[in-house]
C-alpha cells in the first residue's frame, strides 16, 4: 500500500510528464499528452475516493521559516482533502478522464492551431484545478487560481483565430484583471481579520468570530467574495466572457471549461460561505438572488442562440444559476432556522454540481463531435445529423432531456429537489423557487431547439457524414450512462452530498431526509424512479417498434412535391422572445453598459498586460515558475 | 395496498372516460351551433378506427423518435394518474409530487415536440414551435400555482392540498387555475399549435394510425387530468361526497369548457404569449396573498 | 367622354368601335406603351388582356388590353396586331402593373412575344406542357393531344427562412392552389404564387365545339360560387357585341338572381372567414342563414346554384307573386340574423385582433395591380361595376357603394358586411319596381367577327368577358376574366411581414375563387381524360400507390 | 374578451331548435320547379333530336343505325348538368326534369335511358331516313309543304327537287 501523501502527488507528477509532450511533434504531442493526462485522471478518481472515505491531510514543507505566518504559509504547502474537496477532485478526475480520452481522436480533426501550447497546458490546467481543489491554505488557492487562468487561457487560445484569441483575451481579462483584484482585496481582508493566518481552518474560526462584531464589514467580505470567485463560475453580471471564451476553445476542453472549471468557482464560493462564512440569512439571501438573475439571464440568452457552442455556453450560465440559488436558499434557511429545507437545498445545490459537470460535458462533448462531422457549429446550417450520427444522437438526447429535467434521468433529481426545498419555505425564497421552475421550461425549450436543430430538422444543405470514431461516442455513451445512473439511483449521491455537508458541520443527517416523505428514494418513497424509467423509456419505444410503420412516404408537404425545408434557428420560438421583448431590451441595455465598463477595465488591464508580457514570456515564465515550484514541493516531501 | 387498487381504478377510469367526454364535448358544440352533432361515442369510434389504420412513415423521418414519441408522451400523461386521484380517493403521494405531475405534463410536450422534428415536415415544425411556446407559458403560470400552494400548504404534496382551506388566497388560486387548465388543455382559442386550417394540425401532421390514436389520446388524458386535479382541490374529503362531487363536476366542467370553447376565435402565437404573461401578475399577486396566509 | 377620346387621339390611337359600353380602339405597337400609360394616368386601371389567333381573317394575331376607365363609364378596349412572322409586342407591364398576368397568359395561350416583359416566365400552363405548342392557336384542335414533357422543377431554398409549401392540398385552401411561404420564425419573408392547376379548358371547348347558347350554362360552371354572375356577364358580353336590347323584366329578374347570389356569397365567406379564425360556431351560424338564401334561389331558379337562368336575349322564367312574398320574408329573416351575428361577432376582442391591421394592401398600389371588388373597396377605391359601368335593372336603382379606408382584412370584412344590407335593399326594390312585359328575345341575328365587352360586379368585384362573334351562332373568341385573376397579385403583396397564423386570413380576405381563375386553360376534356401530369398528378399518383 | 355578445350567442343558441335535418331517414321538401333527373317518355318522343342539339354537356345523344332501321336516343345523366334546355326545345314534352334528385347508384347503366326509334325507309331508294314518328308529327304539325318529301332521304330529295325544278323550268320555258 502507497501511503497517502504519495497517492497525493502521483497526479502531480503525471500530470507533469504528460506536459512534457510538449517536445513532439505536433498533432502527437497532443495525443501523447492526453493519453498520459488520462492516466493521471484515473488516479484523481483514487484519490478522491480515498479522499472521501477519510480526510487526507498532507503538508509539504518546502523549508522551515519560523518567521511570520503568512511566509510560513507560502513556505508550506498544506494538502488536505476533505470530502467537498474530494467531491470536486472525483468530478475533476471523471470529466477530464472522459475529455481526454475524446481529445485523443477529435484533434485529428483540426487542421491548425497551436498543439505545443495545448499540449502543454491542457495537463497543466488539470494539474492546477486538482491542486485547487485540494489545497487547505487561501494563499496557495490564490496562486493555484491565477495558474488555472493562465492556463486555460492558453488553451482557449489554441485555434489561434481571431475568435479563440479575442475570447481568450476576454476570459483573461475579466476573470484576472477584473475579478482577481477582487479576490486579492477580499484575501487581504481575510488576513487583517484573521491575523495573517491563511489555513481554511483559521480564517472559518477567525472568520465566525469576526463576523458576529462587525456585520457590515462581513457582508462587504460576502459579496466581494461571490463578485471575484463567481465571475470565474459565471455569475450573472459578470458572465459575459463566457459564451466567448467556451465556444472558441477546441470541444474537449469546451466541455471541462463548462463542466469543471467554471466549479471552480463553485467550489469557492461553497468553501467560502458554507465554511468560512458563518450562516446567515443576509448573506444566503445575496447569493440566492445572483443565483436567479443568473438563471434568467443565462436561460433567455440561450434561447436566442444559434451557435451550438454558444447556446451551451450559456445554458451553463443559467445551470450555475441553478446551483447558486439552492446554495443560498440554504443558507438563508439555515439562517431563518429552517434546517430541514436548508440541508435540502443545500444537497440540491452540491447534487446539480455533480449533474451539471456530467450532462453539460455530455453535450459539449456531442456539439463536438458534430463539429468533428460536419465542421459546422450553425444551428442553422446542420441538421438530421439522427440517421448519420445515431449514437451521438441518443448521448446528447439523454443530456438534453437530463438538462431539461425529465423524469427520471440525473437532472430532474436535483431540479426537484431545488423545489422540494425552496417552494414550500414561505419566504421570498419561494418566488426563487418559482422563478427557477418556471425557468426550468425555458431551459427545455433551448435544449429542445439545440438537439432537434442539430439532430432532427431536415437539414439546409446536403451533409455527407459519418458517425465519429468509437473512441469519441464511447466516451459519449459513458457520460450519457452517467446522466441515467444518477437519475436512477439518486441516494447514493444523495448520501455523498450530505455526508460531505456533515463534515463540514452542517446538522443535515442522510436520515434526516428519511423524516420528509419521500425523498427520491426507492426505499423511502412511494415514487419509483426506475418504474418511470422503464415505463417511459423502455416501454414507449418498444410500443412504437412493435407497431412500427406499414409504408414509408414522401413527407406530406400539402400535396407539392417540394423537398422538406428546415426551420432556421433564429426562427426557434420567435414569438415566445418577441413576448419577453422587454426583458431582452432590457438586458440589452445592461450588455451595453456592462461592455461599456469592460471595455474600460480592459484598456486599463490591456495596457497592464501590454507592459507586463506578451504571450511567449508569458507561458515560459509560468513554466518555469510552476517547474521550479513543483520541484520545491516534491523536495519537501522527500526531505 | 388500498392506494395501489385506488390508482388502478383511477387510470382505468380515466382510460375509459376521457374519449368518452371528448365526445359529450362534441355533442355539446354541435347544439350551440344548433346542429344534432355526432353520438356521444364518436371519439372512441374514431380511436378505434384510427388504431385499425395503416402507420405511414415519412421517409425523411427518424424512426426510433418517431414511433416512440406518441407512446411516451401518453405513457407520460398515465404515469401523471398515478399521483392525480380521480373517481376514488387515493393515489401515490409522496413529497413533491405536484412537481413530478408539472413535469410529467412537461415532457408530453417536450417528446411530441420531438415527435414532430423527428418527422421532418415544414408545419410540424412551425406547429411543434407552437406547442413549446406555450408549453413554457403554461409552465410558467403552473409555476405561480404551485409555488403559491406550496406556500399556503407549507407543503408539496398533492394529498396536504386535497381539498384547499377556502381562504382569499385559495379562491383566486383556483380561479387562476382555472384559466391555466383552460389554456393547457388546447382549447380554442389556444390550440393554436395544432390550428388546424393554419398548419394543418401542425406536430401530428405526419402521425397516421395508432401513432395520432395516441396523440389525441394523450390530449383527451391532459384535459381529464387536469380537471381531476382542480375537483381534487374543491372537493371535501369525505369519500360519498366526494365520489358524488367528482362525478358531477367531471361532466360539467368539461360541458361548460366545451361551451366557452365554441364561442371563442383562435389567438395568434404572440397575442396567446403576451395575454399568457399578462396572467403571470396575477400570479405573483396570489402568492404575495398566500404569502400573508390570506 | 371627350377628353378620354381626346386622350386617345392624341395618342395615336384610332377608335374603331364607339358603343356605350366600350370603346375599340387600334393602336399600333410602336404606340401601345405611352397610350396605356397615359390612361392609366387619367385613372383607368388594367382590367385584362386578351390574346386572339386572327390568321384566318386577316392574318394578324391581336392583344386586346382592356381597362376600365370610370370616370367616363368606358371600357376601353385597344387593339394591337401583329403579323405570324413578327409576333413582337411590347409589354405594358413595365407601366402598369396589372397586365402582367394577362400578358403571360397570352404568351402562353398564343406564343405572342411581349418585350420587355420583367417576368417572363410560363404562368398557366403546365410545366411538361412542350414549348412551342400555343393551344388558342386556330391550328391546334380542341381534342388534340400532346405529349406532355418531363422537365425538372428547379426549387428554391432560402437560407434564412423556412420555405412552408402551402397547397395544392391545405386546410386553408378550398381549392388546389399553391402558396410557396418564406417563414423567419413564423413572419412572412416572402410568399411565391403559383397557381392554375384546374385546368378545364372552356374557352377553346366554347370555340370549338359549342354554341353561342350553350355557353351560358358552360359559363356558369365557371364559379362554383358566384356562376351566375358569369353566365350573365357572356350574356351581356353577346348583347353588346350584337346590339341586342334585353326587355325591362328580364333585366330585373337578372339583378334579383345576381343580388341573391352575392348575399350567399358573402355570407358562405363569412362563413370561411369565421372558420379559418376558429371560430367555428360562427362558420356554423353563417351557413345556416346562408341556407335560407340557397332555399330562395331554389324556389325561384328550381337549383340550390346553379340558377341556368339567363340566355342571350334575356331569361328562362318567370316570378310571380307568391315567390315574390316568400323572398321577401325569408330575406328579412336572414337580415336580422346576420345583424345579430355581425354584432356579436364584432364584440369579440380576439377575432378583431386577428383581423385588424393584418394584410395590409395600400391604395396605390391597389390601383396598380388593378384590384376589385370589395379588395379594391376595402383599399379605399371607390369602384363599382353596378355604379361605374350600370347594366341590367341597376340603372333604375338606388344603393350605395361601401368604401372603407383600413386597407386591411377588417375594411374587407366591413365592405362584405355592408354589401349583405345594399343587396337585401335592393332586392327589395327590384320587387317591388319589377315591371311585366317579355322576359326573352327569341329571334336575333349574329354578325360576324363581332366585339363585344360585358362586365358585372360580382361578389368578389368585377367579372369581364370579352367575346367576339363568328357565322353560324358561335363565338370566335370568348375569354372570361374572373375577379380572383386581378386579386391574387395582390396576395403576396399583402403577405409580406404578416404572421404566419395569418396567412389563411389574409388569403381569404381577398375571398378567392381558383376555378374561376384557373379555367382558362386548355385540356382536352372529351376524353375525359387529364393530359397533364403536374405536380399535382404526381402526388395522387402516389396515393394511390 | 367581452363575454356579452358569445353570451347572447349561446343563449340564442339554446332557446331555437336544431337544424339539421333527418334528411335521408325523412323526405327532405322540394320546391316546385325543381330542376331534377330528366325523364324522356318513350311514347311520346318522335326522335327529332332537337334536344340533343342544344344539350350543352353532350349528354343527350343519338346515334342511327342504317343497318337495323332504328334511331336510339341516349340520355346519359352522369353528364347531365339539369339545365332544362330538353325540356324547352322538345316539340312535343316528351323529355321533362321531374324532381327526382337521389341519383346515386352502383351501376353506371343505371343512369342511361335510351329510347330506340324506328326509322322510316326512303320510298325512293330504300335507305333509311328518319323515324317514322317524325315524319307523322311533320305532317301533323309542320308547315304546309310537299308531304311526300318527308319520305325522302336528303340525297333523294335533292334529286327529286332538282328533277322537280328541272322539269318545272323547262314547263315555263315551254
Amino acid at each position: 500500500m502507497i501511503p497517502e501523501n504519495y497517492i497525493v502527488t502521483i497526479p502531480i507528477v503525471l500530470f507533469i510528464v504528460a506536459s512534457l509532450a510538449i517536445v513532439l511533434k505536433k498533432e502527437t504531442s497532443v495525443k501523447v499528452s492526453s493519453i498520459i493526462s488520462a492516466i493521471g485522471s484515473s488516479t484523481l478518481i483514487l484519490v478522491s475516493f480515498i479522499g472521501f472515505m477519510h480526510d487526507i491531510d498532507v503538508k509539504y514543507v518546502i523549508w522551515d521559516a519560523n518567521g511570520s505566518s503568512i511566509l510560513s504559509s507560502l513556505c508550506t504547502v498544506h494538502i488536505h482533502i476533505d470530502k467537498l474537496s474530494s467531491i470536486f477532485v472525483g468530478l475533476t478526475g471523471i470529466i477530464t478522464l472522459l475529455a481526454s480520452v475524446y481529445a485523443i481522436k477529435y484533434i485529428e480533426k483540426h487542421k491548425s492551431g497551436y498543439y505545443r501550447l495545448l499540449s502543454f497546458s491542457y495537463p497543466l490546467t488539470v494539474l492546477t484545478m486538482y491542486l485547487l481543489f485540494v489545497s487547505w491554505d487561501l494563499l496557495w488557492l490564490l496562486i493555484f487560481w491565477e495558474l488555472l487562468t493562465l492556463f486555460s487561457q492558453f488553451i482557449v487560445v489554441f485555434k489561434g483565430d481571431k475568435e479563440a484569441i479575442s475570447g481568450a483575451y476576454q476570459y483573461f481579462t475579466i476573470t484576472k484583471a477584473c475579478a482577481d483584484v477582487l479576490v486579492i482585496a477580499l484575501v487581504t481582508l481575510i488576513i487583517i481579520v484573521t491575523g495573517l493566518k491563511t489555513s481554511y481552518d483559521d480564517v472559518s474560526l477567525a472568520l465566525w468570530a469576526y463576523f458576529s462584531g462587525n456585520k457590515a464589514i462581513g457582508y462587504l467580505l460576502a459579496i466581494l467574495a461571490l463578485v471575484g470567485f463567481g465571475a470565474k463560475a459565471g455569475l450573472a453580471p459578470f458572465h459575459t466572457w463566457l459564451p466567448k471564451a467556451h465556444p472558441a476553445a477546441p470541444t474537449h476542453i469546451s466541455a471541462i471549461l463548462s463542466g469543471l472549471i467554471v466549479k471552480t468557482g463553485v467550489y469557492a464560493l461553497m468553501r467560502t460561505f458554507l465554511v468560512f462564512f458563518p450562516t446567515d440569512a443576509t448573506i444566503g439571501l445575496i447569493v440566492a438572488s445572483f443565483g436567479v438573475l443568473t438563471i434568467i439571464v443565462g436561460n433567455m440568452r440561450a434561447l436566442a442562440q444559434d451557435d451550438s457552442k454558444r447556446l451551451l455556453a450559456y445554458s451553463t450560465i443559467g445551470q450555475i444559476g441553478y446551483i447558486l440559488l439552492p446554495m443560498g436558499a440554504g443558507i438563508y434557511l439555515m439562517g431563518i432556522g429552517q434546517t430541514l429545507l436548508g440541508g435540502f437545498a443545500l444537497v440540491a445545490s452540491l447534487y446539480h454540481t455533480i449533474n451539471h459537470a456530467f450532462f453539460k460535458s455530455l453535450l459539449f462533448l456531442t456539439s463536438g463531435s458534430i463539429l468533428y462531422a460536419t465542421g459546422s457549429r450553425d444551428l442553422n446550417i446542420i441538421g438530421g445529423l439522427s440517421k448519420q450520427m445515431p449514437y451521438t444522437a441518443f448521448a446528447a438526447l439523454i443530456g438534453a432531456l437530463s438538462i431539461a429535467g425529465v423524469p427520471p434521468l440525473n437532472g430532474f433529481v436535483s431540479k426537484w429537489m431545488i423545489y422540494s426545498s425552496l417552494l414550500p419555505s414561505a419566504t421570498v425564497i419561494s418566488l426563487f423557487g418559482i422563478i427557477a421552475l418556471a425557468m426550468s421550461a425555458v431551459t427545455a425549450a433551448y435544449i429542445m431547439k439545440f438537439f432537434t436543430a442539430a439532430f432532427l430538422k431536415p437539414p439546409k444543405v446536403k451533409l455527407d457524414v459519418n458517425e465519429v470514431p468509437g473512441l469519441m461516442s464511447a466516451t459519449q455513451i459513458i457520460a450519457a450512462a452517467f446522466c441515467i445512473l444518477l437519475g436512477v439511483y439518486p441516494n447514493f449521491i444523495v448520501k455523498v452530498c450530505s455526508d460531505a455537508l456533515i463534515s463540514l458541520g452542517y446538522p443535515i443527517s442522510y436520515e434526516s431526509f428519511k423524516i420528509l416523505p419521500g425523498v427520491v428514494l426507492p426505499n423511502t418513497a412511494a415514487f419509483m424512479p426506475i418504474l418511470v424509467l422503464m415505463a417511459v423509456f423502455l416501454l414507449a419505444p418498444l410500443l412504437g417498434l412493435a407497431v412500427g410503420v406499414d409504408r414509408i412516404d414522401n413527407t406530406w408537404t400539402t400535396g407539392y412535391p417540394r423537398p422538406t425545408s428546415a426551420m432556421t434557428s433564429f426562427g426557434y420560438y420567435k414569438d415566445l422572445r418577441e413576448g419577453f421583448s422587454e426583458y431582452y431590451s432590457i438586458s440589452k441595455e445592461l450588455l451595453a453598459f456592462a461592455r461599456r465598463l469592460s471595455s474600460a477595465i480592459l484598456r486599463m488591464s490591456s495596457s497592464y498586460e501590454d507592459v507586463s508580457y506578451d504571450l511567449n514570456t508569458m507561458l515560459y515564465g509560468a513554466a518555469v515558475f510552476l517547474v521550479i515550484g513543483i520541484f520545491v514541493i516534491l523536495w519537501g516531501v522527500i526531505s | 395496498m388500498n392506494a395501489i387498487i385506488a390508482v388502478i381504478v383511477n387510470v382505468i377510469f380515466a382510460l375509459l372516460y376521457a374519449p368518452l367526454i371528448d365526445g359529450v364535448e362534441r355533442k355539446i358544440k354541435a347544439r350551440v351551433q344548433r346542429r344534432k352533432g355526432p353520438p356521444i361515442q364518436q371519439t372512441w369510434y374514431d380511436i378505434l378506427k384510427l388504431f385499425k389504420k395503416e402507420e405511414i412513415m415519412p421517409k425523411d423521418a427518424t424512426k426510433s423518435i418517431f414511433v416512440s414519441a406518441p407512446f411516451m408522451a401518453f405513457l407520460s400523461v398515465l404515469i401523471a394518474y398515478l399521483f392525480v386521484p380521480t373517481i376514488l380517493p387515493g393515489a401515490l403521494y409522496f413529497y413533491g409530487d405536484i412537481i413530478v405531475v408539472i413535469y410529467l405534463l412537461a415532457f408530453s410536450s417536450i417528446v411530441l415536440f420531438l415527435g414532430a422534428f423527428s418527422s421532418g415536415n415544414p408545419y410540424a415544425q412551425v406547429g411543434a414551435n407552437r406547442e413549446m411556446s406555450l408549453a413554457v407559458m403554461e409552465e410558467i403560470l403552473l409555476a405561480f400555482i404551485v409555488g403559491s400552494l406550496a406556500v399556503l400548504n407549507r407543503s408539496l404534496m398533492l394529498n396536504r392540498m386535497f381539498p384547499l382551506e377556502i381562504k382569499v388566497s385559495s379562491i383566486i388560486l383556483l380561479a387562476f387555475y382555472l384559466v391555466v387548465m383552460y389554456i393547457a388543455s388546447a382549447r380554442v382559442p389556444f390550440d393554436i399549435a395544432e390550428a388546424e386550417p393554419e398548419i394543418a394540425e401542425g406536430p401530428f401532421i405526419e402521425y397516421s394510425g395508432k401513432y395520432l390514436a395516441m396523440c389525441k389520446y394523450t390530449i383527451f388524458l391532459k384535459r381529464i387530468l387536469l380537471t381531476s386535479l382542480f375537483l381534487n382541490f374543491v372537493l371535501p374529503e369525505n369519500v360519498l361526497w366526494r365520489t358524488i362531487g367528482y362525478v358531477i363536476g367531471v361532466v360539467i366542467i368539461p360541458v361548460i369548457l366545451a361551451m366557452i370553447e365554441a364561442h371563442m376565435g383562435r389567438m395568434r402565437i404572440d397575442q396567446a404569449v403576451r395575454f399568457m404573461k399578462r396572467l403571470s401578475v396575477i400570479g405573483i399577486f396570489a402568492w404575495v396573498i398566500s404569502l400573508f396566509g390570506w | 367622354m371627350q377628353d378620354i377620346k381626346r386622350v386617345i387621339e392624341e395618342n395615336n390611337g384610332k377608335i374603331v368601335v364607339e358603343h356605350d359600353y366600350f370603346l375599340l380602339v387600334e393602336v399600333s405597337r410602336e404606340h401601345v406603351r405611352k397610350l396605356a400609360r397615359t390612361l392609366f394616368e387619367a385613372g383607368a386601371y388594367y382590367s385584362t388582356g386578351v390574346g386572339s389567333d386572327e390568321r384566318p381573317r386577316n392574318g394578324f394575331f391581336a392583344m386586346y388590353h382592356i381597362l376600365n376607365h370610370e370616370e367616363s363609364k368606358k371600357y376601353i378596349v385597344l387593339k394591337v396586331e401583329a403579323p405570324e412572322h413578327d409576333l413582337r409586342i411590347p409589354s405594358i407591364t413595365p407601366e402598369i402593373e396589372g397586365a402582367n398576368w394577362a400578358e403571360r397568359e397570352a404568351h402562353d395561350v398564343l406564343g405572342i412575344v411581349f418585350e420587355g416583359h420583367p417576368e417572363p416566365e410560363r404562368l398557366i400552363l403546365p410545366d411538361d406542357w412542350p414549348e412551342g405548342v400555343y393551344p388558342l392557336r386556330k391550328d391546334f384542335k380542341y381534342n388534340e393531344k400532346v405529349k406532355p414533357v418531363r422537365k425538372e422543377e428547379k426549387f428554391i431554398e432560402r437560407e434564412d427562412a423556412l420555405v412552408l409549401p402551402l397547397g395544392p392540398f391545405h386546410p386553408t385552401l378550398h381549392e388546389p392552389e399553391y402558396f410557396e411561404i418564406y417563414v423567419d420564425g413564423e413572419t412572412i419573408a416572402g410568399a411565391r404564387y403559383k397557381g392554375f392547376f384546374i385546368h378545364r379548358g372552356l374557352e377553346k371547348l366554347a370555340e370549338g365545339r359549342l354554341t353561342i347558347h350553350q355557353i351560358p350554362f358552360v359559363a356558369e360552371r365557371i364559379c362554383g360560387i358566384c356562376g351566375y354572375t358569369h353566365m350573365i356577364c357572356y350574356c351581356q358580353a353577346v348583347e353588346n357585341a350584337i346590339e341586342l336590347e334585353v326587355p325591362e323584366r328580364a333585366e330585373y329578374i337578372r339583378t334579383l338572381l345576381l343580388e341573391i347570389e352575392r348575399i350567399h356569397s358573402h355570407i358562405l365567406w363569412f362563413g370561411v372567414v369565421y372558420h379559418l379564425l376558429g371560430f367555428d360556431t360562427g362558420f356554423m351560424h353563417a351557413w345556416r342563414i346562408r341556407e335560407k338564401v340557397m332555399d330562395i334561389a331554389e324556389m325561384l331558379t328550381g337549383n340550390r346554384k346553379t340558377y341556368g337562368m339567363s340566355l342571350v336575349g334575356g331569361v328562362r322564367r318567370d316570378i310571380d307573386e307568391d315567390k315574390k312574398e316568400k323572398t321577401l320574408k325569408a330575406l328579412r329573416e336572414v337580415s336580422q340574423e346576420m345583424k345579430k351575428l355581425f354584432n356579436d361577432v364584432l364584440a369579440m376582442k380576439e377575432i378583431l385582433n386577428r383581423i385588424e391591421d393584418v394584410g395590409i394592401l395600400p391604395k396605390d398600389r391597389a390601383r396598380s395591380i388593378g384590384v376589385v371588388g370589395p379588395v379594391a373597396r376595402g383599399s379605399g377605391i371607390n369602384t363599382d361595376v353596378r355604379k361605374d359601368h350600370p347594366y341590367a335593372a341597376y340603372k333604375y336603382l338606388d344603393f350605395k357603394v361601401p368604401v372603407y379606408n383600413g386597407c386591411d382584412v377588417l375594411s374587407r370584412y366591413l365592405v362584405r358586411a355592408d354589401e349583405i344590407f345594399e343587396s337585401i335593399y335592393l332586392i327589395e326594390q327590384v320587387l317591388d319596381q319589377m315591371p311585366g312585359g317579355d322576359i326573352m328575345v327569341e329571334r336575333f341575328e349574329v354578325p360576324e367577327f363581332s366585339v363585344g365587352v360585358g362586365a358585372t360586379e360580382a361578389p368578389r368585384g368585377e367579372d369581364v368577358h370579352f367575346v367576339i362573334t363568328h357565322r353560324g351562332s358561335k363565338v370566335y373568341r370568348w375569354r372570361p376574366r374572373a375577379p380572383t385573376y386581378n386579386n391574387l397579385p395582390s396576395v403576396p403583396v399583402m403577405l409580406e411581414g404578416e404572421h404566419l397564423a395569418d396567412a389563411p386570413a389574409i388569403i381569404g380576405s381577398i375571398d378567392p375563387c381558383f376555378s374561376c381563375t384557373d379555367h382558362v386553360t386548355i385540356v382536352d376534356d372529351s376524353t375525359g381524360k387529364i393530359l397533364f401530369r403536374g405536380p399535382l398528378e404526381d402526388a395522387i399518383r402516389r396515393l394511390k400507390r | 374578451m367581452s363575454p356579452m355578445g358569445r353570451l347572447r350567442m349561446l343563449i340564442d343558441s339554446l332557446s331555437h331548435p336544431r337544424v339539421t335535418e333527418k334528411y335521408p331517414y325523412e323526405p327532405i321538401p322540394i320546391p316546385e320547379d325543381f330542376r331534377g333527373k330528366p325523364e324522356i317518355d318513350p311514347e311520346k318522343c318522335i326522335g327529332c333530336a332537337a334536344c340533343a342539339r342544344v344539350c350543352p354537356p353532350n349528354a343527350i345523344t343519338f346515334r342511327d343505325d342504317h343497318e337495323q332501321g332504328y334511331r336510339v336516343l341516349q340520355v346519359f345523366l352522369g353528364r347531365c348538368i339539369f339545365c332544362g334546355r330538353c325540356q324547352d326545345s322538345c316539340p312535343v314534352g316528351a323529355i321533362k326534369l321531374t324532381k327526382e334528385f337521389e341519383l346515386v347508384s352502383l351501376s353506371k347503366d343505371d343512369l342511361y335511358q335510351v329510347v330506340k326509334l324506328e326509322l322510316a325507309k326512303c320510298v325512293r331508294c330504300g335507305k333509311y331516313t328518319v323515324p317514322y314518328r317524325y315524319i307523322k308529327y311533320l305532317m301533323e304539325k309542320g308547315p304546309k309543304i310537299l308531304k311526300y318529301e318527308l319520305l325522302l332521304c336528303p340525297e333523294c330529295k335533292s334529286e327529286v327537287m332538282t328533277l322537280i325544278k328541272y322539269h318545272y323550268a323547262q314547263e315555263v320555258h315551254e
